[in-house]
């Protein structure tokens, strides 16, 4: 049933027995045109968007547990497209157009909030730096505004500038980025994709690839085999582990990044604010608690879970900017796996493995990047070609010298 | 978590900074025929194993000394940890 | 006696009454009581709203996991929101204020909520408010981020201060019931380094909510001779008031000590709080158990709470919630609090058990087989309608009903780590699973053991083995005498005729919503969680999660494991973020580094900037000078016209020395340094393995086996670092030996025509620094002042005539005065970073805004300085086809063609007549400044193939700040292009 | 003899002494610090000659000895010399000349500042600034490692006498972060 304020409504003096399941539960045919490795929110996106944009059937999309448990689940829910670099910026700007038409386009209220971010700025080269990004966006056609110190007072006016170690001399803000929720929009992505045909399999692990001489003919899963014309890995923090089935090596590590949120608590923060001395970054969800996190752990880790020093760290920036902080309760701290790549950019592209495509390391970044991930990752799958906007999102940049290093820190994961 | 370092015992891992996998020790020979291709797998591609993983951390807060922690990555449990530079002499000689 | 609702006994202080305020009406407790015992005892059950339907709510429990008095305590910058009134410890003067309401808790205008109940549906707000789509951010989220929320922050910064700490112990003990305290005892007894720590502020555990016996005295009074005995072990630390937060790697765990909570505020100097880091080899999870309740019609009316509850108010705080209480339970132990409400005296109206064999007592009636089917009283329970099994309905009055529905083990800790707990039929709750953190040893009620007995014994056990494992020889001793009462329970989970039956009281989460999410196949228990939001208040589902898995479990035919497990996160319970921040915050949030001339710039009246963690001068106002610039030209051009003397202290110094230092520097720059003679000085390049320029310095041979490096003061750890790894990693057969000597020495650059004429007046003769005996990046270590040992370099950044001359740290302040008394002669000003950042760029020396970490060799225009002939880090790589490609980007200088014009940093560059477009960008102005020698602004910039435009006009573009002028692309070397001036 | 006068890490012409309940706290300025690295192959040589020196074998890996000189273990083959600084000045060239390029001699007195603690409830205090097991320590131990972010060395000379060594630019921050742990946990 399509989703409506009136059938809400028509729904709820009818005591809700008319909402049927968001998706199917469906048990693996033999075979498929596509298989989509992952069931979080890139890989629900690519499913939908290879059968509603691309036209595509026979899709099919696996997951290990529940969908939408991965990263999807377990993120700071930020969107935003302030990218430096001509390989990413095209890219986020249009997965923020993507956001911005989303939830008409799924018919699923994915709450995306453009409540706006803002990145301190504490010294004068940092300034020099975002003045640089600032430019970028506004070149490659995304909005970016320089804000003075009493700009950003009027909006925040509780932020410690004066007292504060690294005072803040103003910030680099685009409007159009916000939030997310973050569950609803693999939801809304595998109810769309489920009313396109495609099928969502649940509790279906993927233990190898079936490649005959270069090509693959299929994945073994815990629910049997399932052959297919076209694989499409897609499991973030897991990829090292999946494509190891297929005998490759990747430029990624995986890393644990903490997130947390704290007590519900009335509106105190319009937006997301990024403190840029320090490792902190802050929205407020609707239901009021304070979502935030800073650095990953730095040491490679599966383990879902992080430590103090990280979370000590993390505070330590919030207290820095928001001194008010003090008495507001952290609630639940948990840890996504990040599948952290060499240059701090993703990688969408074919493998060497005719048939085996591969779409990962994201870093932190991943969640943003969701909309933009599925409809290039679709395009690249039915087309055979790059979509315009995820052409440097090569294998093979690391050997040819063409790294896209946002934070120029170069071959060391834990540091993008 | 506690890296019990080799020279001074359990030391907390906050005094460490991270480097990496320990494959790092065995830098390609520049002079090799594929010397490029060979710097760019070793500067590039990782084995980034769900389970145990030999990396390299600097005792910065602490001697200065790198070390080798065998440590899983499921379970951050550590099961052997050595001076780095040790390693490096062994391996160094074996190959 | 105060308060209608106290009774006699307890554990409260009743020679210290206690004035408190709640909503402004004043009341009186005792010490000893918490907000929630004594508003009891002064018959108050209102202290909530809930958080979507703004339902009236009071206490549920008596404990941390209580999920509706919720309140703000204190006010001001002190106010602490969605305070626990059940833990908050009653002090003279607390005042509380309740929250989520409007007007007022009694009559909530946002109340209509409820009654609009069908329409907010779980997860209704997925399926609407998605037209018109602006309307989102306008209209919808603002009216429910209004609504939702619980309490306000005061917005002011938190006027108090917070410790971290670091403890050692063999063993942890998390808990300080019987079985926490016996395993403590065992484990002191034997010598073990024990601490035990639990976060009630009176120890004991259930002991003091019960009227057990143990060894023929009371649960209480054995429980305080025990901590006694502890409390006087030199080896033992008993911490109340502290809460184990999170169990983290390697036997780490997170507690938080409320130092000051229980005061009006902390005494001066003194933390409200301490974060502990407990490095522990054993720890022994002593956590206990939490009631959970059942659910049934609006049974979350103030007045219902779990017997367990009921029972400790009666016990410990002498408190009863109402003069006629009814039980509702599933299990012998309801029938506990019925006994011990009779014995003090209350109503017992009835107690309903949902078992055909319920035993009976003489006390009171008791309705085996009933269920609860209905509750009355709006804003506190007035009575219950019961269904017996005979199908007859009876009403029964009652201003309370403690509900029990059996007992959770409290395993949130074991989970820490991963591990998922195990279902366990007899007692019908989840216990503690496979996999726990490595060295936790779940005990007592926490690990399935209800009776008093089994919780001394499992305690005891706990220890042994703890002790075994640490070889600390111990001897078994007798257990203490204690009831044994078996477990006793029929699973009764909710009735279920029952639609507005809450199971997630804070979030208003419904026996409805669990059926309409498995209806929309939201089945897993993730999925559960996250589409009905049950579980995610500030209670974390404690009270909640078991009855809501049971329910799906229902609904969907399955068992319960099957559904799924509950999983818990850190932190155990709510923790201040204050506490986790510590003392660094405002000016303390990161260390402050000071150069060698601080105390004397300061007296200048210097400007500081911040430079990492270092203060520097940044320049030094002359009176009447009005703006910076004005400083900044003065000192500039001073400079160059006769002397300035600017503090570099902060550049980073590497000793390197030993027989291969020469050879370690050929691998570490990417330029050559064997052939560098004694004496001299070199510029030095140091690359990345992956060709990415990392750092620039110099490097000076002091002797054959001895080279002192420079950094730039951003990359002097991470350079060091580098060097360290190099060496130990990649060539652990080099005699080489690194240390930092950043700080011994303190460094000032002494630039201009006159810097040779002021420094002979400082260096000690015969040492002859003309220009034939110490020509351009010589270097040598001299005597100054009359004997004073120094270093001396012939080295420029500025472009000038200039050395920087180095004496151990402690006389840099003097040295400065010195050299500024004997400079004034000929005119010697001191100049800050502004003026050193001003040289540099004239004279286009790269800094940190050119070495950005995305540049090459190459693209600096040192590409022919990578030697090919040796290996060094980053060479291989360096000729990668994506960094040598023919319009790789080159630094170059900028000249605005207006003079008036700027040329600001972080402008983008396009060729002259190319629209204005990202495809069209040309590169990008990295440093930039007013050149008071030149006249105008100019800049550095990255510019494709820049090498081969000089003279070209482009276009510089800052849309972002407004800027759009022509620029002409001209040599980074605005000043002495063939540097005659610093070889003079 | 030069003229220049020399300042206290705490940009002082003197010392800075506090007393906070039951300890001291000191600002020392009068030792003089030299680090000592054993060259590769002849670390014998180093071990004798710092034997030599400190009338004592060298400390091993976290400790602190000698007795006509003190020394503590920083690294693998590298301690920190202490002497007293009126009659070693110059304590590196002494060292230096001491054997035949045997070991790297690297100046290091003015690269730190020293607080030194004196009195009872060491433990308490210390137990609010850094992961040291303080609490087991019995005199004769050196560790390396931080206290409110910067880097230091906490030597007990006994329980009841602890130095401090951090970065001397950093003396404020240091001084400060004693100073309130001082004043919390007394």
């Amino acid at each position: 049933m399509r989703y409506s304020g009136f059938n809400v409504i028509k729904q709820a003096l009818s005591g809700h027995k008319g909402w049927g399941p968001a998706w199917r539960d469906v048990t693996p045919k033999e075979s498929y045109d596509y298989v989509i490795i992952g069931g979080g929110g890139h890989g629900l996106a690519t499913a939908y968007y290879l059968a509603k944009q691309f036209k595509q059937s026979r899709i099919a999309v696996l997951e290990k547990g529940w969908i939408g448990g991965g990263n999807v689940g377990r993120n700071t829910t930020i969107i935003r497209s302030n990218y430096l670099l001509d390989g990413n910026q095209p890219f986020y700007e249009f997965s923020l157009q993507l956001w911005e038409g989303l939830e008409q386009e799924l018919n699923y209220n994915a709450m995306v909030s453009q409540r706006g971010i803002l990145n301190l700025i504490h010294s004068d080269a940092q300034r020099d730096a975002f003045i640089r990004r600032g430019n970028a966006m506004i070149l490659h056609g995304a909005d970016a505004e320089l804000l003075s110190t009493r700009q950003i007072l009027r909006r925040y006016p509780f932020l410690n500038v004066n007292n504060a170690r690294f005072p803040i001399q103003g910030g680099l803000a685009q409007h159009r980025g916000g939030t997310v929720r973050h569950d609803a929009v693999a939801w809304g992505y595998a109810r769309a994709a489920d009313q396109c045909g495609v099928d969502i399999i649940q509790n279906c692990e993927v233990t190898g690839f079936r490649i005959e001489n270069g090509t693959c003919l299929g994945v073994e899963t815990t629910q049997g085999f399932i052959g297919t014309k076209k694989v499409a890995a897609c499991v973030a923090g897991s990829s090292s582990r999946l494509m190891a089935l297929a005998g490759m090596r990747l430029p990624i590590e995986s890393h644990v990044l903490q997130a947390f949120v704290s007590e519900g608590l009335k509106p105190v923060l319009p937006g997301v604010i990024t403190f840029g001395a320090g490792h902190f970054y802050c929205s407020q969800s609707d239901k009021g608690g304070l979502v935030f996190g800073g650095d990953i752990d730095g040491y490679n880790s599966y383990a879902q879970r992080g430590n103090l020093p990280v979370v000590e760290d993390v505070c330590e920036g919030g207290m820095a900017i928001f001194p008010m902080l003090g008495r507001a309760r952290l609630l639940r701290m948990w840890g996504g796996i990040m599948d952290m790549s060499m240059d701090g950019s993703p990688i969408i592209d074919k493998t060497h493995i005719d048939g085996l495509y591969f779409n990962g390391g994201w870093c932190y970044g991943g969640f943003k990047a969701t909309p933009a991930s599925g409809y290039v990752y679709a395009h690249l799958l039915a087309t055979d070609t790059p979509h315009h906007t995820a052409a440097a999102y090569r294998f093979d940049r690391f050997a040819k010298g063409r790294m896209i290093d946002e934070k120029g820190v170069g071959n060391q994961p834990n540091l993008h | 978590m506690l890296i019990h370092h080799p020279l001074l015992g359990p030391r907390d891992a906050s005094e460490f900074v991270y480097k990496g996998d320990a494959a790092l020790i065995h830098r390609p020979d520049w002079q090799s025929e594929d010397a490029q291709a060979q710097f760019a797998d070793y500067g590039y591609l990782r084995d980034n194993p769900a389970g145990p993983l030999r990396e390299l951390w600097f005792h910065e807060q602490g001697d200065r000394s790198w070390l080798v922690v065998t440590r899983d990555t499921t379970s951050h449990e550590i099961t052997s940890v050595e001076l780095a530079s040790d390693v490096a002499r062994r391996e160094a000689r074996a190959t | 006696m105060t308060g209608v609702n106290r009774l006699d006994g307890g554990l409260i202080d009743r020679t210290k009454p206690m004035r408190f305020t709640f909503d402004g009406i004043g009341f009186t407790g005792f010490e000893g009581d918490t907000l929630a015992s004594a508003l009891l005892a002064n018959d108050v059950r209102l202290m909530g709203r809930s958080f979507k339907y703004h339902r009236p709510r009071g206490p549920m429990t008596s404990g941390s996991e209580e999920p509706n008095a919720l309140v703000a305590l204190r006010s001001g910058a002190r106010k602490e929101p969605n305070t626990r009134a059940t833990t908050a410890e009653l002090f003279a003067g607390l005042s509380a204020t309740s929250q989520n309401r409007w007007p007022s808790l009694r009559w909530d205008a946002m109340a209509v909520n409820d009654r609009l109940s069908q329409f907010f549906a779980a997860g209704f707000y997925y399926k609407t408010f998605m037209w018109p789509a602006a309307f989102w951010e306008k209209v919808y989220e603002p009216i429910i981020r209004r609504a939702a929320g619980l309490g306000t922050l005061s917005h002011e910064p938190d006027p108090d201060s917070y410790d971290k700490g670091f403890l050692h112990c063999d063993l942890l003990v998390i808990g300080t019931g019987p079985s926490g305290l016996m395993a403590a005892l065992t484990a002191a007894r034997a010598g073990a380094d024990v601490i035990i720590a639990d976060e009630d502020f009176l120890p004991g555990g259930r002991l003091s909510a019960e009227t057990h016996m143990i060894e023929g005295q009371s649960g209480a009074a054995w429980a305080a001779a025990s901590v006694a005995e502890l409390q006087a072990l030199p080896n033992v630390r008993v911490m109340t008031r502290s809460t184990v937060i999170g169990a983290f790697d390697h036997g780490i765990y997170g507690v938080v000590e409320r130092v000051s909570d229980h005061l009006k505020e902390p005494f001066a100097g003194k933390p409200r709080q301490i974060l502990w880091r407990v490095y522990s080899k054993r720890a022994i999870l002593a956590a206990g158990a939490t009631e959970r309740p059942i659910v049934f019609e609006n049974n979350d009316r103030p007045g219902i709470m779990l017997a367990s509850a009921v029972r400790a108010y009666v016990n410990r705080w002498a408190v009863t919630p109402a003069r006629q209480v009814a039980i509702f339970t599933n299990n012998d132990d309801g029938h506990r609090t019925a006994r011990d409400l009779a014995a003090k005296g209350v109503d017992v109206t009835a107690v309903i058990d949902t078992r055909l064999d319920a035993p009976t007592s003489a006390d009171y009636q008791v309705i085996a087989g009933g269920v609860v089917v209905q509750t009355w009283g709006r804003l506190g329970l007035t009575q219950i309608e019961v269904r017996t099994p005979k199908g007859e309905s009876l009403r029964i009055p009652c201003g309370a009903l403690g509900v029990s529905g059996g007992w959770n083990p409290n395993v949130h800790l074991t989970c820490h780590q991963g591990a998922r707990p195990v279902w366990n039929d007899t007692i019908a709750a989840f216990v503690p699973g496979n996999s726990l953190p490595p060295g936790l040893i779940p005990t007592g009620a926490a690990d399935g053991a209800f009776s008093t007995y089994e919780a001394l014994s499992s305690g005891q056990k706990a220890a042994h083995v703890a002790l075994s494992d640490l070889g600390i020889p111990h001897k078994v001793s007798d257990l203490p005498e204690a009831e044994d009462a078996p477990v006793n329970i029929t699973p009764f989970w909710h009735v279920a005729s029952a639609k507005r039956a809450w199971v997630d009281q804070q979030n208003d989460v419904t026996a409805k919503d669990v059926q309409l999410a498995h209806q929309e196949n939201f089945v897993s228990v993730e999925h559960l969680k996250r589409y009905t939001t049950l579980g995610m208040a500030t209670d974390q589902g404690k009270t909640s999660n078991t009855a809501g898995l049971a329910i799906m479990a229902d609904i969907a035919g399955k068992s319960i494991p099957e559904v799924g497990t509950t999983m818990f996160r850190p932190p155990y319970t709510p923790t201040a973020i204050g506490v986790l921040a510590g003392r660094a915050r405002d000016e303390d949030f990161r260390p402050i580094r000071k150069t060698p001339s601080h105390v004397w710039a300061e007296e200048q009246g210097a400007v500081f900037v911040e430079v990492g963690m270092w203060l520097r001068a940044q320049w030094f106002p002359k009176p009447g000078e009005t703006h910076w610039r004005q400083s900044v030209d003065r000192e500039v051009l001073q400079t160059r016209k006769s002397v300035g003397i600017c503090d570099v202290t902060t550049l980073g110094k590497i000793d390197v020395q030993g027989t291969d230092a020469a050879a370690f520097l050929n691998k570490v720059y990417c330029n050559g340094f064997a052939q560098l003679p004694v004496g001299r000085t070199r510029y030095g390049l140091m690359l990345r393995e992956d060709a990415i320029a990392m750092d620039d310095g110099t490097a000076a041979r002091l002797a054959e086996d001895h080279f002192v490096v420079t950094t730039t003061t951003a990359n002097a750890v991470p350079v060091y670092r580098h060097m360290e790894f190099v060496r130990q990693c990649l060539f652990p057969d080099m005699d080489v030996q690194l240390i930092s000597t950043t700080e011994a020495w303190a460094q000032f650059a002494v630039a201009g025509p006159k810097s040779r004429a002021l420094l002979q007046q400082i260096i000690d003769p015969p040492f002859d620094i003309s220009n034939d005996a110490f020509p351009f990046m010589a270097c040598a270590e001299i005597t100054v002042t009359g004997g004073l040992r120094a270093r001396l370099f012939r080295i420029s950044f500025s472009g000038e005539l200039a050395f920087e001359i180095a004496v151990p740290t402690r006389y840099g302040d003097a040295l400065m005065r010195r050299m500024m008394d004997v400079g004034a002669g000929f005119d010697v000003v001191a100049y800050g970073t502004e003026a050193l950042s001003v040289m540099r760029i004239e004279k286009g020396h790269a800094a940190g805004n050119e070495l950005n970490g995305t540049t090459t060799a190459l693209n600096l225009g040192m590409g022919r300085m990578v030697s090919k002939k040796k290996d060094a880090i980053g060479s291989t790589l360096s000729e990668r086809e994506g960094l040598t490609e023919g319009d790789a980007l080159k630094l170059v200088g900028l000249k605005p063609v207006d003079p008036d014009h700027n040329v600001p940093a972080g402008a983008h560059l396009m060729t002259k007549g190319a629209t204005v477009s990202a495809a069209n960008d040309q590169g990008y102005v990295t440093s930039a400044c007013f050149s008071p020698n030149l006249g105008c602004h100019i800049g550095l910039a990255y510019l494709k193939s820049g090498d081969s435009r000089m003279g070209e006009i482009i276009r510089l573009v800052s849309p972002l700040t407004g800027v759009d002028h022509d620029v002409e692309v001209v040599s980074a070397h605005f000043v002495d292009p063939k540097g005659e001036r610093l070889r003079a | 003899m030069h003229d220049l006068r020399a300042i206290t890490p705490l940009g002082r012409s003197e010392p800075v002494v506090e007393v906070h309940g039951t300890v001291t706290m000191t600002e020392v300025t009068d030792v003089a610090l030299a680090s000592v690295a054993a060259r590769r192959g002849r670390e014998p040589e180093t071990l004798a000659a710092l034997e030599r020196v400190l009338g004592d074998a060298p400390p091993a890996p976290g400790c602190l000895g000698g007795k006509t000189l003190t020394a503590f273990w920083m690294g693998p083959d590298l301690w920190m010399i202490e002497a007293p600084n009126d009659t070693h000045e110059d304590l590196a060239a002494q060292l230096a000349a001491l054997s035949s390029g045997a070991m790297s001699v690297t100046e290091q007195t003015d690269a730190w500042c020293r607080f030194d603690l004196t009195g009872e409830r060491l433990a308490d205090v210390f137990e609010r600034l850094c992961a040291a097991n303080i609490r087991a320590f019995q005199g004769g131990e050196a560790v390396r490692t931080t206290i409110h972010h910067l880097g230091c060395y906490i030597l007990c000379r006994t329980p009841a006498h602890m130095s401090v060594i951090g970065a001397r630019s950093s003396a404020g921050s240091l001084h400060h972060a004693l100073r309130t742990a001082l004043v919390s946990a007394l």
